[in-house]
């Protein structure tokens, strides 16, 4: 398609230009976004500005975690959730290695960090504990803000509630350069291990799916494919990602590396491997990278290596409703929602490319 | 330009929250280029009424009025000097004087020339370029009168204008006002203490009573023009002087 | 009414009147207190009427209305309330205290401003972002942090009113209070700070306006009571009549202190208001 | 050297003289303009070389050397610092130019104070938060939402001063210009203007270093570029060299604004330093 | 007390930067309770001169003494009166007078009874709480005279006190002064232009030359004290007064 014909669009994401957000840029570098006929342009937002923004209708498409839109369409807001970028829950407890906390059961009456009383980490902390039958109340929760490396590293809590494609990395990494005081490294304990929430996603609002139910498939799609294909070649998405996101570690070593790793993955990838082998490629050309780079430079990269674990699936942007009657489980118990929703308007899967019920 | 007054009173609100009668009633008329002087005890309304002649004030009651138009705001054909210098800080002497000339739209040059000529006259050379904080009290003063006379005004308050200068100073200068208000043509209302003055400068002079002040002598000096200093000898003027003085007495 | 106000005030702003009668003035500034605040009910009234905005980024004044009601009730509107009230008190205290002092000290000794405003100037020009993990190792996540922020927030603007203030004192007050053997304490008291007065009042206005955002800022860093967490902890649940009822609360905060200040203000430049004519 | 300055001041400061001599004032001043920035380094060095801090929280001088360096050949620096020296720059001359004008209003209606000050304050204390989507609807998520941030953090200060500076125009000299028949605009070039500078500059001042935080605070809600931006980003990957380089930049930027303002204060209020005695 | 003056000399720094020489050299030495009146032109740095005899500012070469100690900063044992009056537009008429009592730790009902006292003579009864904003010229004058007076100082400086008043409130304000004066023991310079009240008032009247003055005349005054309002009829009277007029005609 010719540029001129594209439509524009504004896809919001929250937070600012990350390695994680690969997916939508190689949906955009790679030419989904343009053959299915838009120029995207990104902009970062606070989730609930995403959320109003959407929902008013001033822009179509953004990334929200499932429970936002749970709360959302809760205080009236119309926003419809179309595809699961995460499939597993990204949200869990770290813990130092030497600590004797090994189970969720130990956190009882500990000090454990968390970024504030809101958003995805409070929600995955109090399912995990709900599902050993713990409450807040059998924990000593202490608002950190997003410093966890920070307070973990000098002591000032014994747990915290983390993203588990992050801050443990960063503990990790600090920890093996003998920087983070008596922390010589890290464990976690996922959300996801315990209970299936809906995690982040792609949404979008009840007028738009009303009056252009094309443009929405179009889009989906396009991302589909944009996801597909970091989750295939890492070293692509990485290399790509440099443009779009500032301070991303890289030396002309690297590059020259990583563009290597990339063509080979493309010639492994024409042997049409199945998924298990793409994710065991992976991890191979981590191990090839780390002999020659330190985990210091490789830290974005293990990032994306360990968020690619969160996403990868079978069937990959689809929720079953499970999911979201866990999250809403969740929240009720919270008291931030007081009645059950209708979760069926919530979410709907008919725009997943290759999904059939 | 006459200048006259007519039931004229200035009320303010006393301290304890009364009203303090400061002036009048009062009522007078001064003709086309008369020179008036005023003298009067401290406080009895001598500002206070050239304030509502420059149209600064409105009276309490009764009206003033320039040419049998009550006087509502004021006039560009009234030059005003007050009693203390009021000059501005950030301006130095030579843009001081030149301000009513900036403020009518001459050109910089045109009022600056203006404003030096004024300088040897006022006793200010080498001081042009001074700023007000680095003159004695006479010095500012002198600015102050400069600031009245460049405007060439139909008629000219001034309030109590010599009191911060010498006696060899003061004679010269009001003798040059003098001068410059013959040549004028200004209709002249001053303010003074110095009843000597008064009797020099003045077609008539007003004496004021107490507080509130009114008009209790209105002592015409006859004395020919164009006068000089050499006439404060003469026995007349003597005569006026004691007459003056007496009408204080009673005041 | 309001034409009234407008047309009074257009008035007097023509008519370059320097004497205005007092008790007419009065009676157009207390019908102003309420006018501004029913204008705005009112027009918040009609953009919710004509669906200007969807309700959940604008709601309607009886929602608010209503959650307003709610929240008083359940008490937690005193609750928050009171913390960032104590915030805002704590801090408007630290930072005006430090910056008069400051301000104080640099006036009488000028090289002290070049010294000391690299340091007083990086601090406000640096995000709280980006020390927020010291403040939160040193003052905890308590009251005392959000203090702490509230007083730079309110700091500066004082300094710098109090330098101006102190400065601009009369040369020649200062020269009446040496001859007369004033102590450095009664230069102090006696001149200085009656002379300062108009303009260390509107630093302290604009302090105490500031001290609210300072004291909502530190609890966007960290917090688990106060309206500014209770706006966070709204805008995340998507509640928006209670973002409304918290930024309300802030206003009424603001507007309080404010109201306090311009009422102290009266008070002490009552002086200043003696010029007046009797009819 | 310090110390020279010190017992200079402290002197100065004590013997409550009037008159000094200007040429020794200036090289104080001059040595002062460096001395404070060589403090701190010295300071921060040793915090570092004493390890008081882990070096994630502070780093040393020479990784922050390192980085700055980095961030100059690659050119980032640039970039950032100019979109936010763009942004700050907007917000300031909306800030101070609506301030001032509505300052200058409300200096002459007073019942303006009382009709708008509500609204006034009750923008002041509300969080940018609460209305960033209202934010993003109306002025996009480019440079312009980030000079009205920048602006709205500017004006208030600004107003405050602009407020005192005018009203406390001496009486005597607006009769002045009144008899003067001077007009309104030259009532406000002529009188209002110089006789309000000390107070309008400082407002200026305090304005100035706040632009640079009301445009971090605009880029903290959405931005692709600028140093607030970047301090954000550089948090987030966990940089700290990277984060004290943008926060020095930022300083670097308040500075120089405090820095021009001061100059120009300098020259408009010379006249003020001209009473000196000589020997 | 004894103030005395060595070739004190006050230069400042005039507006093209040169060095603007106001005052001296001059030497002089004023006995103690003696009563000393200093005419001269305006500009020619009496107000200087008085400012270094206040210690508020630095002769820039020779030195003045009180009791023959070096005057290195303000006295409490000397009381002065500013040119201009000086009030602290916040406080009101008696506050401001009392403000130097209230500065040496007097008690609120006591230093307001001692300025009480004071306001008849000033004139300025009914007065007590208005501000200076709210008086005129002379009233406020008349204020700042009061705050000299209150202190009872040991030597008294007085910059033009009675400019701003009319003959008769002078005339009367300078004899309480005169009496005041008498009583108190107190040694006075005051600066005047007024001739006639310089030889009534003073022991010996000091003529400064223009800028930088000089001291080219010091006419002692012998007339008998007490004085009253009537010895300036006297021929005596009228011969000093020509002397001194003779040394201004010189300067
Ligand atoms: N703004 C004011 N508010 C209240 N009272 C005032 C005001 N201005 C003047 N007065 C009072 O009005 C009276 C007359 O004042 P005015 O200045 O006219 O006197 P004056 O004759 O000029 O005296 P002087 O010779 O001392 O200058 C005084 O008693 C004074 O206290
Ligand atoms: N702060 C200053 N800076 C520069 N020059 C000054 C300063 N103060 C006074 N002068 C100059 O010193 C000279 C003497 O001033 P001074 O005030 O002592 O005179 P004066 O005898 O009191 O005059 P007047 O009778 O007019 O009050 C004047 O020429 C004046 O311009
Ligand atoms: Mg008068
Ligand atoms: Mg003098």
């Amino acid at each position: 398609a010719q540029d001129d014909e594209l439509i524009d669009q504004t896809f919001l994401l929250t937070f600012i230009p990350n390695i994680q957000f690969s997916p939508t840029y190689a949906a955009i570098a790679n030419g989904h976004f343009a053959e299915a006929g838009f120029n995207v342009t990104i902009e970062h937002l606070d989730e609930p500005v995403v959320v109003d923004l959407i929902a008013s209708n001033q822009r179509q498409f953004g990334i929200v975690s499932g429970e936002q839109v749970i709360m959302a369409r809760f205080g009236g807001r119309p926003i419809v959730y179309l595809y699961e970028w995460f499939q597993q829950y990204p949200v869990g407890v770290v813990v130092p290695e030497n600590s004797d906390i090994e189970t969720v059961t130990d956190l009882a009456g500990r000090n454990i960090g968390i970024p504030g009383r809101f958003g995805a980490s409070y929600s995955g902390l109090t399912a995990l504990l709900a599902a050993n039958g713990l409450t807040e109340q059998d924990i000593d929760l202490e608002e950190i803000g997003f410093f966890a490396p920070d307070v973990v590293c000098v002591g000032g809590v014994e747990a915290s509630v983390v993203y588990l494609n992050n801050e443990p990395l960063q503990i990790a990494q600090r920890a093996e350069q003998g920087e983070c005081g008596d922390v010589t490294g890290v464990r976690v304990l996922p959300v996801a291990a315990e209970v299936d929430l809906v995690s982040n996603g792609l949404v979008t609002n009840e007028e738009t799916i009303a009056n252009q139910p094309e443009m929405v498939a179009a889009f989906v799609s396009a991302y589909h494919q944009g996801l597909q294909d970091v989750i295939n070649n890492p070293a692509a998405a990485y290399l790509l990602s440099l443009d779009y996101v500032d301070n991303l570690p890289i030396s002309d070593d690297l590059q020259a590396a990583l563009e290597a790793e990339a063509a080979a993955q493309e010639e492994f990838l024409a042997t049409n491997p199945d998924r298990e082998a793409i994710a065991e490629s992976r991890q191979t050309m981590y191990d090839r990278l780390h002999e020659q780079f330190s985990s210091e430079e490789l830290i974005q990269l293990q990032v994306l290596l360990k968020s690619i674990e969160l996403w990868d699936a079978e069937q990959l942007g689809v929720t079953d409703l499970a999911s979201w009657e866990a999250a809403q489980n969740v929240l009720l118990e919270m008291g931030f929602l007081n009645e059950p929703l209708d979760l069926e308007a919530a979410f709907t899967n008919e725009f997943v490319p290759g999904f059939e019920e | 330009m006459r200048v006259s007054v007519r039931d004229l009173q200035v009320t303010y609100r006393a301290p304890g929250g009364l009203a303090l009668p400061a002036l009048g009633p009062i009522s007078f008329e001064v003709e086309p280029e008369q020179f008036v002087a005023i003298v009067g005890p401290s406080g009895c309304g001598k500002s206070s009424l050239i304030r509502v002649l420059a149209g600064l004030q409105k009276p309490s009651s009764g009206s003033a009025y320039l040419n049998h138009q009550p006087i509502q705001e004021p006039s560009s054909a009234v030059g005003l000097m007050f009693q203390d210098s009021n000059l501005m800080p950030w301006r130095t002497v030579i843009d001081n004087i030149a301000l009513p000339l900036e403020l009518a739209g001459v050109s910089k040059m045109e009022r600056r020339a203006q404003a030096a000529d004024l300088i040897p006259q006022l006793g200010l050379e080498g001081f042009e370029e001074a700023y007000p904080g680095e003159l004695s009290g006479g010095m500012a003063q002198r600015v102050a009168l400069g600031r009245v006379l460049i405007q060439r005004p139909e008629v000219l308050l001034l309030d109590e204008p010599f009191g911060a200068l010498d006696a060899l100073t003061r004679e010269q200068i009001s003798l040059d006002l003098l001068q410059l208000w013959q040549q004028s043509g200004a209709t002249a209302i001053m303010v003074t203490h110095d009843i000597r003055e008064a009797v020099l400068l003045a077609d008539r002079v007003f004496v004021f009573s107490q507080r509130p002040g009114k008009l209790i002598a209105d002592v015409h000096i006859t004395l020919p023009r164009p006068r000089h200093s050499d006439d404060m000898f003469n026995e007349a003027f003597g005569d006026f002087v004691r007459q003056v003085r007496a009408a204080i007495d009673r005041a | 009414m309001l034409a009234n106000v407008l047309s009074y005030t257009l008035n007097k702003f023509i008519s370059n009147e320097k004497y205005v009668l007092k008790p007419r003035r009065s009676v157009v500034r207390r019908y102003a207190l309420i006018a501004t605040p029913l204008t705005v009910l009112a027009v918040w009234h009609f953009i919710t009427l004509l669906e200007l905005f969807p309700v959940f980024i604008i709601p309607s004044p009886q929602a608010v209305g209503i959650k307003l009601i709610a929240v008083i009730q359940d008490g937690r509107l005193w609750l928050h309330m009171g913390v960032t009230l104590q915030e805002v008190l704590g801090g408007l205290f630290l930072g005006v205290s430090v910056g008069m002092i400051l301000g104080y000290l640099i006036a009488h000794i000028p090289v002290l401003e070049d010294l000391l405003s690299p340091i007083i100037v990086a601090f406000q020009a640096t995000p709280i972002l980006a020390y927020a993990p010291l403040l939160v190792i040193w003052f905890g996540t308590g009251i005392t942090g959000k203090m702490i922020t509230g007083a730079l927030v309110v700091f500066f603007p004082m300094l710098m009113n109090t330098i101006v203030g102190i400065r601009s004192v009369p040369e020649n007050l200062r020269d009446l209070m040496r001859v007369s053997r004033a102590s450095r304490w009664q230069l102090f008291a006696k001149l200085e700070l009656p002379a300062a007065m108009p303009v260390l009042l509107t630093g302290l206005k604009t302090s105490a306006t500031l001290a609210v955002i300072g004291a909502v800022v530190g609890e966007f860093v960290t917090a688990n009571a106060g309206l500014g967490y209770w706006v966070k902890v709204a805008r995340d649940s998507y509640d928006t009549p209670l973002v409304f009822v918290a930024v309300i609360s802030l206003t009424v905060i603001a507007l309080s202190l404010y109201g306090a200040v311009s009422l102290l203000e009266r008070r002490l430049l009552a002086w200043q208001r003696r010029h007046r004519l009797v009819d």
